[in-house]
């Protein structure tokens, strides 16, 4: 019985392990060169690289690398005031958060929907434009691997240049390559002929890129676009009705709920009537929840404000014609 | 940029675009009116109409590829038809009249049955049934684009229906199953399927553990995802797993239906370093083939019963099992979890867990397996209801288990997107149920005050 | 102080009265004449004029109308084999669902928003068109009661006459004017130019209708347009931007939920392991809810099909020019 | 088809569309920026950016007016804008260029601030310096379209504010509130105060039963609907109605305010029939004066804190109380209610029952006032979370109190329309809360087995 993959290594951490000899054991614990995600709460998130002499201020005070060093990931560390943060390995998603300080944390609904819905296994050519964050990438480059490998393009050298850094310093870099290209104008290289298991675009015009990715896509093989707005996608499902089969549109939304612990009033103890609504939110707590549970009320209630839209995305499969 | 040849050499091998003899695939029948799971043998039939058609031709084919029903010299058969590129017969043009003067009169049709029966028998094919159908309406002309294109749906479905052969894939299987036998599989939506492996991180070489009480569609997916890396061990309470037939549909290969394992929570838990008597390597590799054996086939006959019930456009499981056992043989998915895995699970813990257990209590399960899970792991759990991850969610806040907590409700919606008719499907389905994501971290050994 | 209002009248029953001498009261009894909504079930319920001599048959047995009669509003009634059912003053939501049968049930949403939206009160004149069901129409009469009008439109004059039918039934003749009329070919009639405080649209091509509705509203008053497609919408609004304000666009959709009691099985409990999904469904049900209300939970779940789309609202207020 | 003159005439009187000295009105400065309730009075003024502007020059406008500071004799005052009939200035055109190329630069104004001020000094009014900025930007020409016109509104609502007159309606009174000071109304979206008003049945002539403890907004719509007809009664449990501040801000003529009354729990249920103590006239009279007076007062000046606490943009409250004593007595709503009417109700029975107690549980309070219904009567319950609801349905069921029980969740999405630029807004309210609705029957006097 082969159990290589579950040989531990200890070399430096990957966001995730993609050959077997980098093969991650969570109980494995920090070293120097590592990347952490620091966790203060869930909205305030930050990437770090350890290195030994490292140290890193916030407002619990001043944290030394050095303590990090030889703790396994998920443990809470303390700062010279006592403060403390919890040090996790990182993972697509919190590198989304980290990204992008919460203002995308519900994009994660539309990036898992996209990984199954193109049907991305391990071993997937998969091309994509434009890169931008690279959050989508992470994600692409996660589903493909061990032995996939995901060409991504953007049409600013400059965000193609922060993407590729952002890459190597997340240890992905042999399972994605950035290229510069106007994808709208030149479509994809041609190279990628026949080749593609799967394609995404994130454009402004995507339907000027839909003929290429016909060209590149395998037979069955297919495709999504990313629009905010409506034209575009009338636009671009007219494109793709030559030589797609198989087109649907949708719409992703994720709602977060808060859980609150607390009893609402009785009629009767209500009595003054002239209770204001403030005093709603200084619900009693009991000093240990699990025991009082029972006579306590937990409610969740929806998160207020959400993400009402992000974009719609139009699949399409390439017709088999051969 | 250059291409690593290598690479899609071991693509080719993971993920196969050509059907082969033994081969499951997913036939889509009338663009999703019935959905059918076959296994691909010379023998192997399906019934469209009143006719049995061979699904021999099917082999070699490649996934994505469409057939009309023909007759053969030996009886119905399936032959492929050929895609054109150049969109759909008609061409649906922006709509300018409306249809405040629309008369709805089905009895404009001078073609009778007989008629049909007459045609058919002289050998005409559906297509050819379809244009003498439309010929001999006399409203067809009459109706605005959208009305004839409509007709035109209905009676080809009738007269010329379609089987169009997909890929079985975890978003393939999650939808025809969703969309036919939702309770199956725990009314578990595809979007909320995807979020469960994001949420727990499921990637190449993890060691993911599933308590999955939903027939396998999430060990099936977690599978998927690790390509032959890695494990998913299933885990249960009790003495004999909880059964993962949708497994079977997913066209895995030998490499990964290795990765595919089960063990017992005690299992998992219990302190010893030693080969436990319920570990020992020959009961092991009894069960191998004889448990998991019997999961497969058990349903199967359960399964031609729903069949025979749901006549009517239901989804549906054809395997010829008796015919090919070769394949059945190579497609044994859930063995026990090896003793050396387990051992460096519990030296190391797992990296991922799922929890899709719909009668269970969320926080009375996920206080026996979280354990389970090294520091730092992602994990995530499913729910139909609101109020058991609501309270499992508290219960984790208090104990200190788990950061980064949070409650997810997916929404998804389709639309229809033609010209001058776009806007969201009338029809949604309003629950995706609920998702609790977290990640473990270690006890606050050093709690100090902040 | 005046409470003429609350004077008891034996007159036949309206929907919802509309002068203070028809003032409802509900404690009257069921009479000859009334329209009664017999209410078997949520999703089954029907219409029916009480007669001295009538009777109803249903899967429940027979039942004899001259058995309602005298009896509050509300009353459970029994046929000769012991079935009941429950008799209900007819309101416009129960009529709604009496008229489509449950297909239209979500449709309240919309309905209550465009009341609200279209800034609708007692004394109001409200033009519509088309009047199809009836069913919007209803509910614009129950707010401009007691003293203003709906004057409603319909290309079809079959569609105008069971309208209109259906209004005397309900007793609404009086506050409703049904007229059979091309309001996209003609617009509205003349006589209520600048004279209408809201109008509502269902109309296939809404923007052909759009310049007769500015002509028809008083200054600040505000029109809707209600449309499926959003090429309906698209159009509509680039009309409306010459003469209106304040132009939005919305979608109301209502999800509804089951509630269920029953309790989750722990990890311990379910040893066997084998438990399949059926057996979820008979869940343990005590026999005096209330009492064991505390040991087992009460869970609401969403009702899994639900209208995902009904049609887009597109809501717009005349400038004022004056 | 014939009209109704004398519809028409009761109209005006209950539907105002021109304002007049003492009216309500709510001020939208910039497209929903900010929000102001105001009294419209020959003194009050508001402040716009630094200026202080009377209000004088709104008396007597239509509702739906637009304002714009100018500099009168006496100070800036708000002068009319005459709205175009022409569209927005600026041509919205469907956008060719794409923005891949878009350099965001701020610095390329030559106008400086002491030239915008020179300009103000000469008398420039706020159009002309939003001119000059443009004339006066390098980059403008090559903005795109949708760029240019966002330049064009920042810099238009910085120097050239608008003020729009609204009427206030429960939907604006609602959607103000909801924008700027959510909780204040528990959290209600308009929509789900729509639907309150359908579920519960809200008809001229209904006697409608309010638990509001959203300090009014439920008596209000509630009043709005009857159009002083029936009667509004919110009902409380202790000695003290609670606070209907929010009634105040519609503008509610004589008959519309003397239908709006009080009563607790206790008299409503009472079983003495002749007047007791508390409902004696003299003391009614009494509270008429002086309790609801010290409801209306006392919150002005609270609302005056809070309008302090957040200048920039918060709605708020401007009400000059002591200049129009005449106004504040007109609006005398919130008197208890006439011993006549409790006494029919207990005969009759309520027509309508509203429940918004954001802070009791649901079923305990509906057991309390669904007696108080007659029997058919609709009522409609609403809540912020899903479970207390789901318990009140479950307990109403078992208690055979009512039928067509169905638990509602409003959802309400906005849309941007524009050419190629079409989408739902980004942001969107995700809670709009639940509502529980029903009929009350009568009890199951003579059950028999079915």
């Amino acid at each position: 019985m082969q159990i290589t993959s579950l040989r531990i290594d200890l070399k430096y951490l990957t966001m995730f392990p993609f050959d077997s000899a980098k093969k991650l054991s969570f109980s494995r614990c920090i070293s120097d060169g590592d990347l952490v995600i620091v966790y203060e709460k869930h909205d305030n998130m930050k990437a770090v690289k350890v290195s030994e002499s490292g140290i890193l201020q916030n407002r619990f005070g001043v944290f030394k690398h050095s303590d990090w060093i030889g703790k396994p990931f998920g443990s809470k560390v303390f700062s010279n005031k006592g403060g403390f943060v919890y040090l996790l390995a990182p993972t697509a998603e919190l590198w989304t958060l980290v990204l992008s300080h919460r203002t995308q944390i519900l994009y994660v609904a539309d990036i898992s929907f996209v990984v199954m819905y193109l049907e991305i296994v391990p071993g997937c050519l998969v091309l994509e434009s434009g890169t931008g964050s690279g959050s989508l990438t992470t994600s692409l480059a996660r589903a493909i691997a061990p032995n996939g490998h995901v060409y991504t393009f953007d049409f600013h050298e400059q965000r193609a240049d922060s993407a590729r850094d952002d890459f190597e310093r997340t240890g992905l870099s042999s399972l994605v390559t950035v290229g510069v290209r106007d994808i709208q104008g030149e479509g994809f290289p041609d190279e990628f002929l026949g080749r593609a298991d799967s394609v995404f675009l994130d454009l402004p015009q995507p339907w000027l890129a839909i003929p290429s990715v016909s060209k590149m896509l395998k037979q069955d093989g297919v495709m999504c676009s990313f629009s905010p707005c409506i034209e575009q996608v009338q636009r671009s499902c007219e494109t793709l009705r030559s030589d797609f089969t198989d087109i649907k549109t949708f719409e992703v939304l994720l709602h977060t709920y808060e859980v609150r612990e607390g009893n609402l009033w009785s009629w009767q103890d209500n009595e003054g009537g002239s209770m204001s609504l403030k005093s709603c939110k200084k619900r009693q707590r009991s000093t240990n929840g699990l025991e009082n549970a029972s006579s306590l009320t937990i409610m969740a209630k929806r998160n207020g404000e959400s993400r009402g839209h992000t974009g719609y995305l139009t699949f399409a499969r390439l017709k088999c014609t051969v | 940029m250059s291409i690593i040849k290598t690479e899609e050499n071991s693509n080719q091998d993971q993920n196969p675009r050509i059907t082969w003899e033994g081969c499951s695939v997913l036939l889509d029948i009338n663009d999703g009116d019935r959905v059918l799971f076959a296994r691909l043998t010379t023998g192997s039939k399906i019934k469209i109409g009143n006719k049995n058609c061979s699904l021999q031709s099917l082999i070699g084919c490649p996934f994505g590829s469409s057939f009309q029903v023909e007759d053969g010299k030996e009886g119905p058969v399936l032959s492929r038809v050929l895609q054109s590129t150049e969109g759909t017969n008609l061409q649906i043009m922006e709509e300018s009249r409306d249809n405040r003067r629309l008369v709805d009169n089905n009895s404009a049709q001078s073609l009778t049955g007989e008629d049909i029966d007459e045609m058919r028998r002289k050998g005409a094919s559906g297509d050819e049934i379809v244009k003498a159908l439309i010929a001999n309406s006399a409203t067809f002309e009459k109706k605005t684009a959208f009305s004839q294109e409509k007709y035109l749906l209905k009676k080809q479905k009738k007269y010329a229906p379609r089987v169009l052969l997909r890929r079985p894939f975890a978003r393939s299987i999650c939808e025809a199953y969703f969309k036919k036998h939702a309770e199956k599989i725990g009314f578990l939506r595809v979007d909320t399927l995807s979020l469960l492996l994001s949420f727990a991180n499921v990637s190449a070489y993890s060691d993911v553990l599933v308590v999955d009480m939903l027939d396998g569609i999430i060990t099936g997916a977690v599978a998927e995802r690790l390509g032959g890396t890695g494990y998913v061990c299933n885990t249960h309470c009790g003495v004999a797993p909880y059964p993962i037939n949708i497994v079977r549909m997913f066209n895995f290969n030998n490499d990964i239906c290795q990765r595919i394992v089960h063990s017992s929570v005690s299992e998992l838990h219990s302190s010893e370093n030693g080969p436990s008597p319920s570990t020992d390597p020959l009961e092991d590799a009894c069960n191998i083939r004889s448990q998991p054996n019997e999961q497969i086939l058990s349903p199967s006959a359960q399964h031609a019963v729903s069949m025979e019930e749901n006549e009517d456009g239901n989804m549906e499981i054809m395997t010829d099992v008796s015919a090919s056992p070769k394949v059945v043989k190579g497609t044994k998915a859930g063995r026990k979890a090896p003793v050396e895995a387990i051992k460096i699970w519990k030296a190391n813990g797992f990296s991922s867990l799922i929890i899709a257990a719909p009668n269970l209590d969320a926080w009375d399960t996920v206080k026996e397996v979280l354990p389970l899970l090294s520091y730092s792991a992602s994990f995530a759990i499913y729910h139909q209801y609101l109020q058991p991850l609501a309270t499992c969610m508290h219960n984790l806040q208090v104990e200190k288990m788990a950061i980064g907590l949070q409650i997810s409700e997916p929404w998804l919606r389709e639309y229809q997107v033609l010209p001058s008719r776009t806007h969201p499907l009338m029809q949604m389905s309003a629950t995706g149920g609920y998702i609790l994501s977290g990640t473990r971290i270690s006890g606050s050994d050093q709690t100090q005050a902040k």
